[in-house]
């Protein structure tokens, strides 16, 4: 029999405004097991776990149930303060009576009612209880960042400061990003390419980095601190080593029809290309689909202009499998596609583009040299309309419905850099609210309004209708004026929402991290985890978490980097002793177990057992308690049951049931 | 419960609509073709519900100027549709029996030889009950 | 390929020629319209209101007599096909209101919306094929730059109907190829031409009828074309006529090399 | 069935087999055993007839653990037992000499009671060999005649087929008997209302004695330790605290088995009670069929099984209540 | 049978996933959007883990109503958990179905980690649900008529 003690949380009045705490302790005393049980305020606190220690020691408990606050939030916190005091962390349990009861009730009978079940089923669950000892596992003290953007580089350069090894894989054929594509950055008007390209050349020639371009993360097994990934190095079609990136074969490629990525298809490249100018590394690759080479079997015109020898059409793609301890996602972003917003006709006219498009227009690199000019026909505009929130705030399934965050100071640049640069062009922006929480950020909008003369109109755009001239007429509403206006523009910005890199789903399922409705990688706490997964050993770095700007990227790189850094530090971790374990005497040894276990912890035996005194030699299910998860699939499956779960053993949630229908 | 409350809460049962969704970005009256002839514009009709002045409302020109295109049902982009609260709104002035928009003796001289069946029809449902 | 027809009222009385028009095409496609038997009118609106009843039933009924004879239903008629496709949304997905409206029709078996509700352009495209309807045109059109009007109640609201990109529609357009002809776009195709306030507010429907109009002229129609009779009469009606409105069955007959025949036939009944 | 005896002879005196396993008749002329046989000597005893109905493979689990190959006779529809418990490596493939032995369909002697046919001292037609439509049974109260099919257990009606799914060799032919739909049962049960539904089943399950026949004849159920006997879950065999577990117990049973399940039949052929407890399992098989594909335990020996198999797109659970 | 004048207090549990579904309900919890108090729930570490036998015990034990919340299909903390977890619960579902037992006091709900609103709103109609069927005789009892 277990000697139960029962600690009641006020947490403040969150718990006791609504429940009767010290009813709860009264009623706990009524159960078996339980020996002693006390309210206290602040359970967490130092006092209140001193509370706990001392009832240990004093009463010889074996066994612990805290009533309060999501065992997410303090399951920890409990369990430390009972292994400190001599008790095994695994004979705490939680029942959760704030976010659970306290705060979704208002009655206070009600509430404490339910919650003397939930303590009843937490103390039905103690009963039966043991002792696990955590395992212990390696740290390979490597790390891998998945993506190559400013989110990317930042993390792998923190950690590779903090001296363990970092590689970064980038799906393109250079790392650089969404970063590298914009011309300007808000809020201080900083040229994009003069504050990436340096950090750029430093992941490159740090000498902990190893950056894979053009490769993608194809397979990952194993768990926190001890990851196993492959990673495909597609073909480049040019040999790395050789090539010294002089550019003629970019230059004589007679292909040259295939879009730009990196101009978001607003003119074309060749087939054998480097994305951009600053490009790292500085090795080109060749684009099977475009290549004639490729494509009919003659030409091979690069290779014979190039005089280091580097191409090679044989080239084949090369799987590289690498050990790691922790791993960073970073896969950025992009925009949404605006297929389904037609009434802005971004399908029926150039001239209207994405903001991320018009960073390539007003790039001195991209499609027209810097010039702002209309993409249809050249000429330079005298009008310019842009228009907020296309996408984003949608609750219909068109959109998305969160706010893309970064729009509005982004057009707040856009509209000021034209003003700035072209006084004579009439800048317009139909905005829904005006969003602007951040350091200096307020203050540059308002600089865009008051300085540079950008005409604000509350309201959204229902139209844009492209006229026989080739102007667009845009048809908005000015909600402050209560007037619908016909606006003739010579190009529409479309501040289009963004959305998750649609990679990160493939990859979160590799990882096992979890994914939310809209495809941003969850946080293992919204506030206080912000920047781990809930998948040990997965951080999360950039808009891949959640939107964001630049600044703010940078920070949560830098978060992760630490998170990583922390963990990378230590020389063994302890394991989740949670795991499934079967018992050989019950085991059948038919497979079922292993064919639904995820993480191939399962493998058969043939081993000796002594079944009531007959000795036989048995297929039986042996569970690798390093790979083991904990998830329970197998003792479903099982149909001997003879695979349990340690810590939510059949038994033990068995009890929770009874105790709850009692 | 006070008449006025009835009959906002008899629209929004009517309509299917959750005015309290709408985030007043406007874009209802950036589409609506008939903006220029109403004296409720599309995107009030979600407050004049809210704030339950229906009175207003059933007198409002607009009832009877809306096209019932569903432009901005398509576009509204918080599902609330405006267009279906206009309709409610309309159902409410109809269905009381002296109210109908289109009186009878008013029809022939409304006609004309091509006029087709279904215009005279859909203006019986639309003003009629 | 045999469907469920539903002409409706105005292809039944007053565009009696817009029917004839659409069966001899469906003839020479091969396609037996078989016309449900005492259909009563759709009503031209679809009743928005969540606790009208007794006037979706003349479109319940329609749906389930095609439900009866296992085929799809077939209407000309936009406000025809947006009304009854509605309804049998409403009769599939809205619990309530199909228990109310089973109550009343008193069915062998109750109807929860089976029936396929198909546009004639839908046909074209979907089951016809308009690469398959090129091959059998023996009259192109060739050279006629043609507006598509889409109007309202064909688009939306898109997902009900999902008939086409309610914003950037292709269909008509697609049929004006393969009718031989050129299709000019511009971006009033889908803007209302306010038919159903033409009763009342002429001055209204005009205006919207005339923005429609310059718009496909500016962008070089010659003619255009509709799928929905309201829209039709609208557009003749309320504005000079500027442009030619035709409905598209005509012009299919034309392609088909039937128009004339049917001329006849009509003129002589 | 001399034929059988014959290679069974064979085959032990080669050196082939150690063992036969097969039928050996019983006290009356209606309920033959299985049994094993190690000489020629002892095959005097054996049968094999339409009362054979028992299915041999579950008994090869522990003469796999015997020293020497055993010769066992299995019917076509015992194959798939066979099969499936090789899939889940219950029994030795090396161990077994498979005869597939034909088959007619098997006989229900509760069947020819209920046609009124009692003191029964002998029957005829039965034999395997015999291509008698009828049986014809010296009573005590003077001859009787039934027709074979009329006494055919509810299984041969829906039989899957002659064909032995895995086999050494085969002795004797088999009949087509399937004359009834295997679901039809199934999808009269569905049709009813949730009052008939567990009025229907009530009725049927309170006949349960909890004699635990019908795990013991399963292939399937053929745990070391059935959960019902194990602590594990707080279950372990007891006096029922309730009635509620004797339906537990049904509905656990059938679901430790799905998709594992080669509707063999031997459940309800041996139920003392006479429950009809194969529409449990078979409703199971008719859910994933149509859910997630037609698939019939032990039709092969390496395919997925549903329960541990999924798609992306598999059904919602609320689909059942969708269906109306 | 329940006396007619007791007011019918359900007893529902609910097993929700560590991951997604417990957290969802954390989330109501932290946002205050309420419902019924007659909500127990269980925390598994999967829905994987919630064995068919935990379910049938609750009613044996006098539960009115089964919920089971997992992370969605797709984004399971253990990638596949989910995905047995809907078969099982699929087949079981239509058992309890074919034996004439109202299959509206069981449901499955997948309920992600940011779901809140979708937690709470999935537990107010359940337990509606649950009022609306009455106490649970069937489960209860089908062996012997009461």
């Amino acid at each position: 029999m277990q000697r139960i003690g029962v600690f009641v949380c006020h947490c403040g009045s969150n718990i006791a405004a609504t429940v009767d705490v010290s009813k709860v302790a009264e009623m706990a005393l009524m159960e078996p097991g339980v020996v002693h049980a006390e309210d206290y305020q602040y359970m967490c606190s130092e006092a209140g776990q001193a509370k706990i220690a001392a009832a240990i020691q004093e009463k010889g408990l074996t066994g612990i149930v805290v009533c309060s606050c999501s065992p997410r939030m303090h399951e920890t916190t409990f369990r430390k303060a009972a292994e400190r005091a001599g008790l095994n962390p695994y004979m705490v349990e939680i029942a959760n009576i704030r976010e659970h009861c306290s705060w979704i009730h208002k009655d206070m009978e009600e509430a404490t009612k339910k919650a003397v079940i939930l303590m009843r089923a937490a103390v039905a669950k103690v009963n039966l209880n043991t002792p696990l000892q955590a395992g212990e596992s390696r740290v390979t003290k490597r790390a891998l960042v998945i993506g190559g953007g400013i989110a990317g580089i930042q993390t792998a350069l923190d950690i590779a400061d903090a001296g363990y090894e970092v590689d970064i894989v980038e799906k393109t054929p250079s790392i650089g990003g969404r970063m590298s594509q914009l011309d300007k950055t808000f809020p201080t008007l900083d040229c994009s390419a003069c504050i990436l390209t340096p950090k750029m050349v430093e992941a490159s020639a740090h000498e902990k980095i190893t950056i894979y371009t053009y490769s993608e993360v194809e397979k990952v097994s194993g768990f926190v601190g001890d990851f196993t990934v492959d990673i495909r190095k597609k073909a480049r079609s040019v040999d790395m080593n050789k090539c010294t990136g002089c550019g003629v074969c970019q230059e004589k490629c007679p292909s040259k029809k295939a879009p730009s990525e990196f101009n978001r298809g607003l003119n074309t490249r060749s087939a054998i290309y480097t994305p951009f100018a600053q490009a790292i590394p500085n090795v080109p690759v060749i684009d099977r689909e475009a290549c004639i080479k490729f494509k009919t079997g003659k030409c091979g015109i690069c290779s014979k202009v190039c005089q280091a020898g580097a191409i090679d059409y044989e080239q084949k793609d090369e799987i590289i499998t690498e050990k790691y301890g922790a791993i960073v996602v970073a896969t950025g972003f992009d925009t949404i596609n605006l297929e389904k917003y037609d009434e802005y006709a971004y399908s029926q006219s150039k001239d209207v583009i994405t903001s991320l498009e018009l960073e390539r227009v007003m790039n001195a690199a991209g499609p027209t040299h810097g010039h702002l000019e209309r993409l249809s026909d050249g000429k330079a505009p005298k009008e310019i309309v842009f228009i907020q929130c296309v996408g984003s705030r949608c609750a219909d399934d068109r959109g998305k419905p969160y706010c893309s965050k970064i729009c509005c100071m982004y057009t707040a640049k856009h509209a000021m850099l034209i003003r700035d640069k072209y006084p004579d062009v009439n800048v317009t922006v139909f905005y829904i609210d005006v969003r602007t929480p951040g350091k200096n950020f307020d203050e540059f909008y308002r600089r865009a309004v008051e300085q540079y003369g950008v005409n604000y109109i509350k309201g959204q755009v229902g139209k844009v209708i492209p006229q026989p001239d080739g102007k667009l007429l845009v048809q908005g509403s000015d909600l402050l004026d209560n007037r619908q206006i016909l606006k003739e523009a010579d190009m529409v910005v479309l501040a289009t929402a963004i959305e998750p890199n649609p990679d990160v789903r493939k990859i979160a399922t590799m990882l096992t991290a979890s994914i939310d409705t809209n495809n941003f990688l969850t946080e293992a706490h919204a506030k206080l985890r912000p920047v781990e997964s809930p998948t040990a050993g997965i951080f999360l770095s950039g808009v891949c978490q959640g939107p964001k700007d630049i600044p703010e990227t940078v920070a949560q790189a830098g978060a992760a980097a630490v998170k990583a850094i922390g963990l990378l530090a230590k020389d063994k971790l302890m394991t989740n002793p949670c795991t499934a374990q079967a018992d050989i005497l019950l085991c059948n040894g038919c497979s079922t177990c292993e064919n639904v276990c995820p993480y191939g912890a399962i493998t058969y035996e043939d081993k000796e057992v002594n079944d009531h005194g007959i000795r036989e030699t048995r297929r039986v299910a042996v569970v690798n308690n390093a790979l083991c998860q904990g998830c329970g699939a197998c003792t479903v499956a099982c149909p001997s049951g003879a695979m349990d779960l340690q810590g939510f053993s059949n038994r033990q949630i068995l009890a929770e049931v009874d105790a709850i229908c009692r | 419960m006070s008449s006025e409350k009835k009959q906002a809460e008899m629209i929004k049962e009517i309509s299917g609509v959750n005015p309290l969704k709408c985030m007043k970005c406007g874009k209802c009256s950036a589409t609506c073709p008939s903006y220029n002839e109403m004296d409720i514009k599309p995107h009030q009709f979600v407050s004049y519900v809210i704030n339950e002045d229906i009175e207003s409302l059933v007198n409002s020109k607009s009832l009877w100027k809306c096209l019932s295109c569903f432009a901005c049902v398509e576009r509204c982009p918080r599902d609330v549709k405006p267009g279906k609260l206009i309709d409610a709104a309309r159902q409410v002035v109809v269905r009381q029996r002296s109210q109908d928009y289109l009186k009878a003796d008013e029809i022939p001289e409304l006609l004309d030889p091509e006029l087709p069946q279904q215009l005279l029809v859909s203006a019986f449902r639309r003003y009629r009950r | 390929m045999k469907y469920s027809y539903y002409p409706g009222c105005t292809l039944r009385t007053k565009a009696k020629d817009l029917d004839a028009y659409a069966r001899a095409s469906a003839e020479a496609l091969g396609i037996e319209l078989i016309e449900i038997e005492d259909w009563q009118c759709c009503g031209g609106v679809y009743p928005l209101g969540s606790d009208e009843i007794a006037t979706k039933l003349s479109s319940v009924r329609a749906l389930a007599a095609a439900k009866e004879k296992n085929q799809s239903l077939v209407t000309m008629c936009s406000a025809c096909h947006h009304v009854i496709k509605r309804v049998n949304d409403d009769m599939k997905n809205v619990e309530d209101i199909r228990t109310r409206a089973n109550n009343y029709m008193e069915l062998d078996e109750p109807y929860a919306g089976e029936t396929e509700v198909l546009h004639f352009l839908e046909v074209l495209r979907d089951k016809v094929g308009f690469d398959e309807l090129k091959k059998k045109v023996t009259n192109p059109l060739t050279g006629k730059k043609i507006g598509a009007y889409y109007g309202c109640l064909l688009l939306r609201p898109s997902k009900l109907l999902s008939f086409d990109d309610p914003e950037n529609p292709r269909i008509i357009e697609d049929f004006i190829r393969a009718i031989g002809a050129e299709p000019v776009i511009y971006p009033y195709r889908n803007e209302c031409c306010g038919g159903y306030i033409s009763l009342k507010e002429k001055e209204m429907s005009k205006n919207m009828c005339e923005k429609i109009m310059e718009s496909a002229e500016g962008f070089g129609a010659e003619m255009l074309i509709t799928a929905c009779p309201l829209c039709l009469y609208n557009l003749n009606k309320s504005t000079g006529a500027t442009l030619p409105v035709v409905y598209f069955t005509e012009l299919l007959a034309e392609a088909l090399g039937v128009k004339d025949e049917v001329k006849k036939e009509v003129q002589a009944s | 069935m001399q034929e059988l005896i014959n290679r069974a002879k064979e085959l032990l005196a080669d050196g082939t087999v150690a063992r036969v396993l097969g039928w050996k008749a019983g006290d009356l002329p209606y309920n033959p055993e299985p049994a094993y046989f190690e000489s020629a000597e002892e095959l005097k005893d054996f049968v094999y007839n339409g009362f054979c109905g028992a299915n041999l493979s579950k008994y090869m689990i522990e003469a796999s653990k015997l020293e020497g190959k055993t010769m066992v006779c299995l019917k076509p529809c015992d194959t798939y037992s066979f099969n499936q418990l090789i899939k889940e490596h219950r029994v030795d493939r090396e161990k077994a000499y498979i005869v597939g032995v034909g088959c007619k369909g098997k006989l229900d002697i509760e069947k020819i009671k209920k046609q009124g046919i009692k003191g029964i001292e002998s029957i005829q037609g039965a034999e395997i060999t015999d291509d008698a439509e009828t049986l014809t049974i010296q009573t005590l109260y003077g001859e009787k005649t039934c027709a074979y099919a009329d006494a055919m257990l509810e299984r041969c009606h829906v039989c899957k087929g002659k064909e032995h799914m895995i086999f050494d060799e085969q002795i004797g032919e088999s009949k087509e008997t399937k004359d009834a739909e295997r679901f039809a049962e199934v999808e009269r049960i569905e049709a009813m209302s949730p009052e008939e539904k567990f009025a229907y089943f009530q009725s049927e399950l309170s006949k349960c004695i909890r004699c635990n026949a019908c795990r013991n004849a399963c292939p399937a159920c053929s745990c070391r330790k059935c959960v019902f006997d194990s602590n594990k879950f707080d279950s372990s065999q007891k006096a029922n605290v309730d009635s509620f577990e004797e339906k537990m117990f049904h509905i656990i049973r059938a679901f430790h088995v799905a998709g594992r399940c080669t509707d063999c039949g031997e459940c309800s052929r041996v139920c003392p009670q006479g429950i009809p407890l194969h529409l449990f399992n078979r409703k199971f098989i008719k859910d994933i069929d149509a859910l997630y594909g037609e698939y019939q335990a032990g039709a092969d020996t390496d395919s997925k099984a549903p329960l541990t198999n999924y798609t992306f797109e598999d059904a919602e659970p609320s689909i059942v209540g969708k269906r109306g | 049978m329940p006396l007619e004048n007791k007011e019918f207090k359900p007893k529902i549990v609910a097993f929700c996933c560590n991951w997604c579904s417990y957290a969802g309900a954390d989330l109501a919890g932290s946002s205050r959007l309420t419902y019924p108090a007659d909500v127990k729930i269980i925390r598994v570490p999967c829905s994987c883990r919630v064995n068919p036998m935990f379910i049938l015990r609750a009613f044996e034990k006098g539960a009115d109503g089964v919920i089971m919340c997992g992370c969605h299909p797709g984004d399971c903390h253990y990638s596949t958990g989910n995905y047995y977890a809907r078969r099982r619960m699929t087949l079981l579902f239509s058992m309890l179905d074919y034996l004439g037992v109202e299959n509206g006091r069981t449901r499955v709900e997948w309920v992600s980690a940011a779901e809140g609103v979708k937690f709470s709103e999935t537990m107010n109609s359940f337990v509606e649900k649950i009022y609306s069927l009455g106490e649970n005789v069937r489960l209860g009892d089908l062996r012997c008529k009461s």
